[in-house]
């Protein structure tokens, strides 16, 4: 995994801003983010609600909503610069190169059209096949995404599917033109717990038969853990702390990381123990503090952490964190 | 939670931090911003104290006739004008104006307070009860209104009249021989019956929908007493959807009651009602149009403010997402 | 999510939506509009068409109907057995020659030679029986035929449905018909010079069972043979539209128009624009307000008809069976300012009192002063005291918007000098209160004759047999009213005792304060200046329909 | 689907029998004597004589009672018989047959004009939500809505004339491709015009901030294929469950709008029947009405399904 360092990066996202408009003026929800992803790696994404991971996600393949616009950054994507392109060259990336899933199966699926024709509108705008040969290739994608019959299923209307055959339409459907990313979005929260595992499974499956690179987004950390190669910990509309899955969740830095932690329900931590808990609130984009975003809530917060936000530095190894605390155990491990 | 609600959230950020009695102040921080329904509020405002206040702040009686100046066009003296019978045509559209709040009013209410109760008896009680009234209901509003009405009132009002008169020879009250009083109340009773049906649909889609929502089921596992329930859970949920009801309603039927008397049905002269003049005013148009455009006007922008409400109500207390 | 999808590509859609919709506006709105100015038709310019906008949809047009709105057109396509001219003078026109015994109860009348019907059949003695019968039989619904024919022997059985033969009408041979009244009446033959009792072809227009045969008028599945100037050749009765052609075989002097074409046009301001723009020439009745100012004093002109329409008081009703109330509803009135009111650039004239464009107008007439103060003491005086005890006052025939405003501004002056609160108005006279009309008052109605005679004008009015004193007047009965007319009846036409009891009869009625005068109607045109030789008499009727002409330049 | 269709058909009877009822009803003892009417309506000098009027109504055969005339009323309906005109003496059936087809053809083509106009600008206004074109559009619909069809037909006719003096006047009926069913179609079409959009726009808001929507873009479909595809179609239902509203407000304007225009259809049929009480007239209109309502809310069920796979079709 280390040896994928020194290739170019697939995605290399700089400084990405996004902006949301609001009465009194515009509100940065995401306040700067430094993204690399490498080919054929895994990243995983976590935060907590609000904190601008699915956001950021969004603003990639310029599906924004209409209140929120990238205020500034780039984000070049096999070499190109995705918030520099025409609407129409982001068309034909989106589900040719990069694919999506999202996180709500039962909604994310057009009620009214059969599975079918969904599947194959991105082999016919894509990969240009006829009426026929697409909707031939999309009985082949069901078949690979697990869903047994293949072709006399594309006949049928989303309400007539579970949600985890759902699922697997929406990610047969993501991987229909063999993209090269696909960001998954939570895609399996909306699931119970055992179809979770399939899908996680079936994600990578294709993953290794693809070479895809993925970017998962989840809030669940203890998931990422085991499938991501690296994680980047979101909060309040900036990456804190980004490092290997094993640093992240054996050896964080960041305060809010190892609280991220520690309120993890382990099996191996013993029972009867109860978990940690962060009080307060995420902050209001529109009234972030002046300090570190997460001070308030911060067991280790000193005075300076009130003057100003720290930056995300390199740490150890690929490990870079946004903390002052962390910043100066690491001078001192260092000296 | 997730990315997507996360940003409602943000968009909304009173919404998190609000109480569920905060439901109404929500809608209204919501629909203070729509701009048109603001400007519908205020149009309405204006109304209402025009045809509340109106009356004694004019210098005209609605029947007053000034001989010296018939069909005049606006000026000093009168602003909007005077019709044939030299009436000021400024205080007549404040009189329509009270009519036509009026009728919109008690119709609404009238309406509203029959569906309502249909509605929620059909509801709560099923069978039979329901079927029988959801026929009714498919019965009247298979018939075409307009003829409906028309059927009703040539047939009703004579009979009608003379209940009245009777009643005024009994008693001396001279309320039974007002004829404002008796147009009104076959208006009212005719646009009701129109409209009825449309409120108890609604009413007894809303008690269904409560019926089986997950939060009265947890509530009544709770324990907690029926009246809570109603006043806590059934109220504050059903309210939505019927207020935006209530408030197009409230624009139609001062539509319906400008077309009936346009037609002649309804509030009798020397009573101003905005269809009535519109139907003078299209006899002379070519000569005095002012006596045409400017009750057609007044009966357009009322309706556009109701729709404007109706319209931000909608968007305020059905939110878009918030499924 | 709050909003619709992403914002950054939306504008690719809407681009190409905008257009998409502009294309299918385009075409949608564009496309028929296009046809529309391809069909463009210049309008014919001939000067034998005559062009006449009617403003209802009539579904009876039988000329046996006696009213109704398509009476307007009757003369244009049915002879009557006289008629009026003009100038008020009686002309032969079936009829050559009439006659009558001593007093009055036998006449005889000699069809004329060449009278013939439209399929050059001669017009026979049987037909005008026929015809008369019809008139008067209930299935026709004919509205006026008492005006006519009551006085025939045989009348009662025939329009009461007992018999389907009017005994008192006698084909003598085929030219002469001998008619035997059961009264004295010297007026016999003025009476028959309307279209209320028109000739028609009792051959086509008469069914096996003696009634008439409906739809026989109508062109649409057979041939229909009348006896006017004009044959109707094409008659739509669902989409309004009627054509006349000139009929080769009448017998009367030849029709200087070719075609005449009807269009129903109902709503007013429409037809004034279309008659404005030169669309068309004649109107059958229309009435705004404005219509001098839109079309002209022109358009109006027309002698004055003997017909008024006035505000009649019922005498049986409350409060106006107290003659107390009913001075003091006619003093508050002020009837100069009613009409300026009503009627500011006319045509109509002020009435006073119910005799107009009739020898026997009476120059010594008196009315009620209008006197506000004298109302106030009328009604102090009247059983009632005030106004508060009053039921609600009841209009009915406020079917027009003059009528509307004459009735309100009546009401107005009721309000503000006697105290009258409640006022309600209907357009139609049965509408009001059910069929009994029990709790009506007032009723705003025209009255007037086809005969030019004072007696028979107040006869139909005052007299208590008349439909308007036993109807509209609550059963008015005063019995030296009824002495005086009766007494006059039998008396010579225009003999000057015959006008001396009318006018003491009228004086003696309108003393009873049975009514509000308001306005003399004349007998408008209706015509745009370029038609000529329209004019119309006391029948409503252009009274000589082949001089009509057209001169559009 | 056949059964389905005889099966409501025939729940329709009562409702009809109960409408029928108190029609009749309120016309028999409150509207008046069509007789009466007849001589008292005319104005002047007319020989109201109550032997003459009873006469004239045993011909008619309106002398019987209520209960008598109403059964024989429905025994003649079963055989196919409306009576008989109380004013024209024309037989109903042949009435109704000459100005149902009018309307009918003036609804079809209104309905198609108001889908077509309706549907884009709906959409139109949707996408450009909060813009200069939204807010255009929707406060005309909205004007459009609020002016009643009474006031824009006459004025768009006079208007007509003083524009285009010379041009054939368009009134009276000729058919669909006559060039005079423009104008009372367009009056006509107005108000359902922008109750469409009106319909249209918060559906296509609605959808489009439906998750599939995002998916489908995110699958990177062409803009044009998402609006006709995935927009067009959830779109339609709403709408047609609209249609039985759309109707009566249609066939309340046409009753304006072919008096206004001179068109022989049924609108123009109820005005002339409700001022001469003739009532055989009115209760065929009635019963024409409420089977038209009816048929539509039956259409829309049976569209519903088709439109909506999640509906199960019965």
């Amino acid at each position: 995994m280390t040896d994928a360092i020194s290739k170019t990066p697939l995605l290399a996202v700089r400084d990405l801003r996004v902006a949301r408009q609001t009465e009194t003026g515009e509100v940065e929800i995401v306040t700067g983010i430094d993204l690399t992803l490498n080919e054929g790696e895994v990243l995983g994404i976590v935060g907590e609600s609000g904190c601008g991971k699915s956001v950021s996600m969004l603003s990639l393949l310029g599906i924004l909503p209409p209140a929120l616009r990238v205020s500034s950054g780039s984000a070049v994507f096999e070499g190109e610069d995705l918030f520099a392109q025409e609407e129409s060259r982001l068309a034909k990336l989106r589900g040719s190169r990069i694919g999506f899933v999202f996180q709500d199966p039962m909604t994310s699926l057009n009620p009214v059209m059969t599975i079918g024709a969904q599947l194959s509108e991105p082999l016919r705008y894509h990969a240009g096949l006829g009426r026929k040969e697409a909707w031939a290739e999309a009985g082949r994608l069901l078949l690979l995404v697990g869903i047994p019959g293949g072709e006399s299923r594309l006949s049928s209307y989303p309400h007539q599917l579970s949600g985890g055959m759902r699922q697997r339409v929406m990610i047969a459907m993501s991987i229909a033109c063999r993209p090269s990313l696909l960001i998954a979005d939570e895609p399996t929260t909306a699931l119970d717990v055992t179809t979770q595992a399939q899908i996680v499974d079936l994600i990578f499956d294709i993953r290794r038969q693809f070479g895809l690179s993925v970017i998962w987004v989840s809030h669940d950390l203890a998931l990422l853990s085991q499938i991501a190669d690296r994680i980047a910990v979101f909060y309040s509309g900036r990456i804190v702390e980004e490092g290997t899955a094993e640093q992240i969740c054996s050896a964080p830095v960041h305060p809010y990381t190892q609280a991220l932690i520690s309120s993890m329900p382990v099996a191996n931590r013993g029972e009867g123990r109860r978990l940690k808990t962060i009080d307060g609130l995420p902050p209001d984009p529109a009234r972030r503090p002046v300090g570190c975003a997460f001070a308030p809530r911060c067991e280790r917060r000193e005075a300076r952490c009130l003057v100003a936000p720290p930056a995300l530095l390199p740490m150890d190894g690929e490990r870079r964190a946004a903390c002052f605390v962390a910043h100066d155990e690491a001078r001192e491990l260092v000296r | 939670m997730t990315g997507q609600s996360s940003m409602t959230s943000q968009t909304e950020p009173d919404t998190a931090k609000q109480a569920p009695a905060g439901l109404g102040r929500d809608a209204w921080l919501r629909l203070r911003r729509n701009r048109l329904a603001m400007l519908g509020l205020v149009i309405i405002a204006f109304y209402l104290c025009a045809a509340i206040f109106g009356p004694w702040l004019m210098p005209y009686d609605f029947a007053q006739q000034d001989l010296a100046h018939v069909n005049s066009g606006p000026s000093p003296i009168h602003w909007l004008g005077t019709d044939n019978l030299g009436r000021d045509l400024f205080a007549r559209i404040v009189g329509g104006a009270r009519t036509a709040l009026i009728v919109a009013f008690f119709v609404t209410m009238l309406s509203f307070s029959i569906g309502a109760i249909a509605g929620a008896v059909s509801g709560f009680v099923g069978g039979m009860t329901d079927r029988t009234i959801m026929w009714l209901t498919d019965v009247t509003m298979a018939v075409p209104s307009l003829l409906l009405v028309v059927v009703i009132n040539t047939s009703l009002t004579p009979l009608l009249s003379g209940w009245m008169e009777d009643l005024f020879l009994k008693t001396g009250n001279p309320m039974f021989r007002d004829t404002t009083f008796l147009d009104l109340s076959l208006v009212f009773g005719t646009i009701a019956l129109i409209k009825w049906p449309q409120y108890a649909r609604l009413m007894r889609a809303q008690v269904l929908s409560i019926r089986n929502a997950n939060y009265v089921t947890a509530a009544i596992a709770l324990g907690l007493p029926p009246t809570t329930i109603i006043r806590s859970f059934v109220v504050p949920n059903a309210l939505g959807p019927v207020i935006v009801a209530v408030s197009f309603g409230l624009g139609t039927a001062m539509v319906l009651e400008s077309s009936f008397s346009f037609l002649g049905i309804g509030v009798q002269p020397p009573t101003p009602s905005w269809g009535r003049m519109i139907a003078d005013g299209m006899r002379v148009w070519g000569a005095y149009p002012h006596l045409l455009i400017v009750p057609a006007l007044a009966l357009a922008i009322i309706t556009m403010a109701f729709a404007f409400v109706g319209d931000g109500l909608n968007d305020a207390l059905n939110p878009k997402g918030k499924k | 999510m709050d909003n619709d999808f992403g914002n950054r590509g939306s504008n690719g859609l809407l681009a190409m939506n905008r257009r998409q919709s502009l294309k299918l506006l385009g075409i949608g709105s564009l496309a028929p509009l296009a046809g529309g100015l391809f069909a463009r038709q210049a309008f014919a310019t001939e000067n034998d068409i005559l062009r006449i906008i009617h403003p209802a949809f009539s579904s009876d047009w039988s000329p046996l109907r006696g009213g109704g709105q398509s009476y307007r057109l009757n003369s244009f396509w049915v002879a009557a057995p006289l008629y009026y001219s003009g100038k008020g003078e009686l002309k032969p026109y079936i009829f050559a020659k009439w006659s009558a015994n001593a007093d009055n109860t036998v006449w005889q009348f000699e069809i004329a030679e060449k009278a013939r019907f439209s399929d050059g059949s001669p017009i026979t003695a049987a037909d005008v029986k026929g015809s008369w019968e019809l008139a008067a039989m209930p299935a026709t619904k004919n509205q006026r035929i008492d005006q006519v024919l009551s006085t025939v022997q045989g009348y009662g059985p025939i329009t009461g449905g007992k018999a389907t033969v009017l005994e008192g009408v006698v084909a003598l041979n085929d030219r002469t018909v001998e008619v035997r009244l059961s009264a004295q009446d010297p007026m016999f033959a003025a009476k028959l010079a309307n279209h209320l009792a028109p000739i028609v072809k009792v051959s086509l227009a008469r069914g096996a069972d003696g009634n008439e045969v409906p739809g026989w008028w109508n062109p649409t599945d057979h041939a229909v043979v009348v006896s006017g100037p004009f044959v109707p050749v094409k008659m739509d009765l669902d989409a309004g539209t009627f054509v006349f052609e000139r009929n080769a075989n009448f017998s009367g002097p030849a029709p200087s128009l070719r075609r005449i074409e009807v269009q129903v046009i109902e709503d007013a301001s429409t037809a004034t624009a279309a008659l404005k723009s030169g669309q068309f020439d004649v109107h059958t009745l229309i009435q705004t307000t404005t219509l001098i100012d839109d079309l002209g004093a022109d358009f109006l002109s027309g002698p004055l008809a003997p017909e008024g329409d006035h505000f009649w008081l019922n005498i049986s009703r409350k409060p106006t069976d107290d003659i107390n109330v009913r001075k003091a509803l006619i003093s508050a009135v002020d009837r100069e300012q009613l009409w300026k009111l009503t009627f500011p650039q006319g045509p109509e004239v002020r009435a006073t009192q119910i005799l107009t464009a009739v020898p026997g107008i009476d120059p010594n007439f008196r009315e009620l002063p209008f006197d506000p103060d004298a109302a106030r003491r009328f009604l102090a005086q009247s059983s009632y005291g005030s106004a508060a005890a009053f039921p609600r006052i009841n209009f009915v025939g406020i079917s027009r918007q003059v009528a509307e405003a004459a009735a309100q501004y009546i009401a107005e002056q009721w309000r503000t000098v006697l105290g009258v609160e409640s006022v309600a108005m209907k357009p139609q006279i049965d509408k009001f209160e059910g069929p009994d009309q029990n709790r009506v008052q007032i009723f705003r109605d025209n009255v007037g004759t086809r005969v030019s005679d004072s007696t028979t004008y107040l006869r139909g009015i005052v007299h208590s047999s008349s439909s308007n004193a036993k109807n509209k007047l609550g059963g008015y009965k005063n019995e030296q009213v009824d002495a005086l007319l009766d007494k006059a009846a039998i008396l010579a036409a225009g003999s000057e005792e015959r006008l001396a009891l009318a006018r003491q009869a009228q004086q003696l009625a309108v003393d009873d304060t049975i009514y509000i005068p308001w306005a003399y109607r004349n007998m408008p045109q209706m015509a745009m200046p370029w038609v000529k030789g329209i004019e119309k008499n006391m029948d409503w009727q252009v009274s000589e329909p082949w001089n009509v002409t057209v001169s559009r330049s | 689907m056949a059964f389905f269709i005889l099966k409501r058909v025939l729940t329709w009877i009562p409702s009809i029998l109960v409408v029928m009822f108190g029609i009749y009803a309120l016309a028999f003892y409150g509207a008046g004597d069509p007789i009466k009417l007849m001589f008292l309506s005319a104005p002047g000098d007319v020989a109201y004589d109550p032997a003459r009027i009873d006469a004239i109504r045993e011909v008619a055969g309106l002398n019987r009672p209520f209960l008598a005339q109403f059964g024989s009323y429905l025994w003649n309906l079963l055989h196919g018989d409306l009576g008989n005109s109380l004013v024209s003496g024309r037989a109903v059936s042949s009435i109704i047959a000459v100005a149902a087809p009018v309307s009918l053809q003036l609804g079809l083509v209104t309905i198609v004009v108001t889908a077509l106009v309706g549907v884009p600008l709906g959409m139109a206004c949707a996408f450009h939500q909060g813009r200069a074109l939204d807010n255009v559009v929707t406060s005309v619909a909205l004007l459009l809505w609020a002016v009643p069809a009474y006031v824009i037909g006459p004025l768009m006719l006079v208007s007509l004339i003083i524009l285009r003096p010379g041009e054939t006047l368009p009134i009276g009926w000729g058919g669909l491709t006559d060039p005079r069913v423009i104008l009372p179609v367009l009056v006509l079409a107005l108000q359902p015009i922008a109750l469409i959009q009106r319909q249209t726009r918060a559906a296509v808001i609605d959808i489009l901030s439906e998750n599939f929507i995002r998916t489908a873009i995110a699958k990177g479909v062409p803009r044009f294929r998402i609006a006709v595809d995935h927009v067009m179609r959830p779109v339609l239902t709403p709408i047609v469950t609209q249609l039985g509203i759309i109707l009566i407000t249609f066939i309340n304007g046409a009753i304006f709008v072919e008096v206004v225009f001179g068109l022989p259809g049924l609108g123009r049929l109820t005005i002339s029947a409700m001022t001469d009480s003739d009532y055989p007239v009115i209760m065929a209109l009635v019963l024409i009405g409420t089977v038209a309502v009816l048929s539509a809310n039956l259409l829309v069920e049976v569209l519903y399904p088709l439109l909506d796979p999640r509906v199960q079709a019965r």
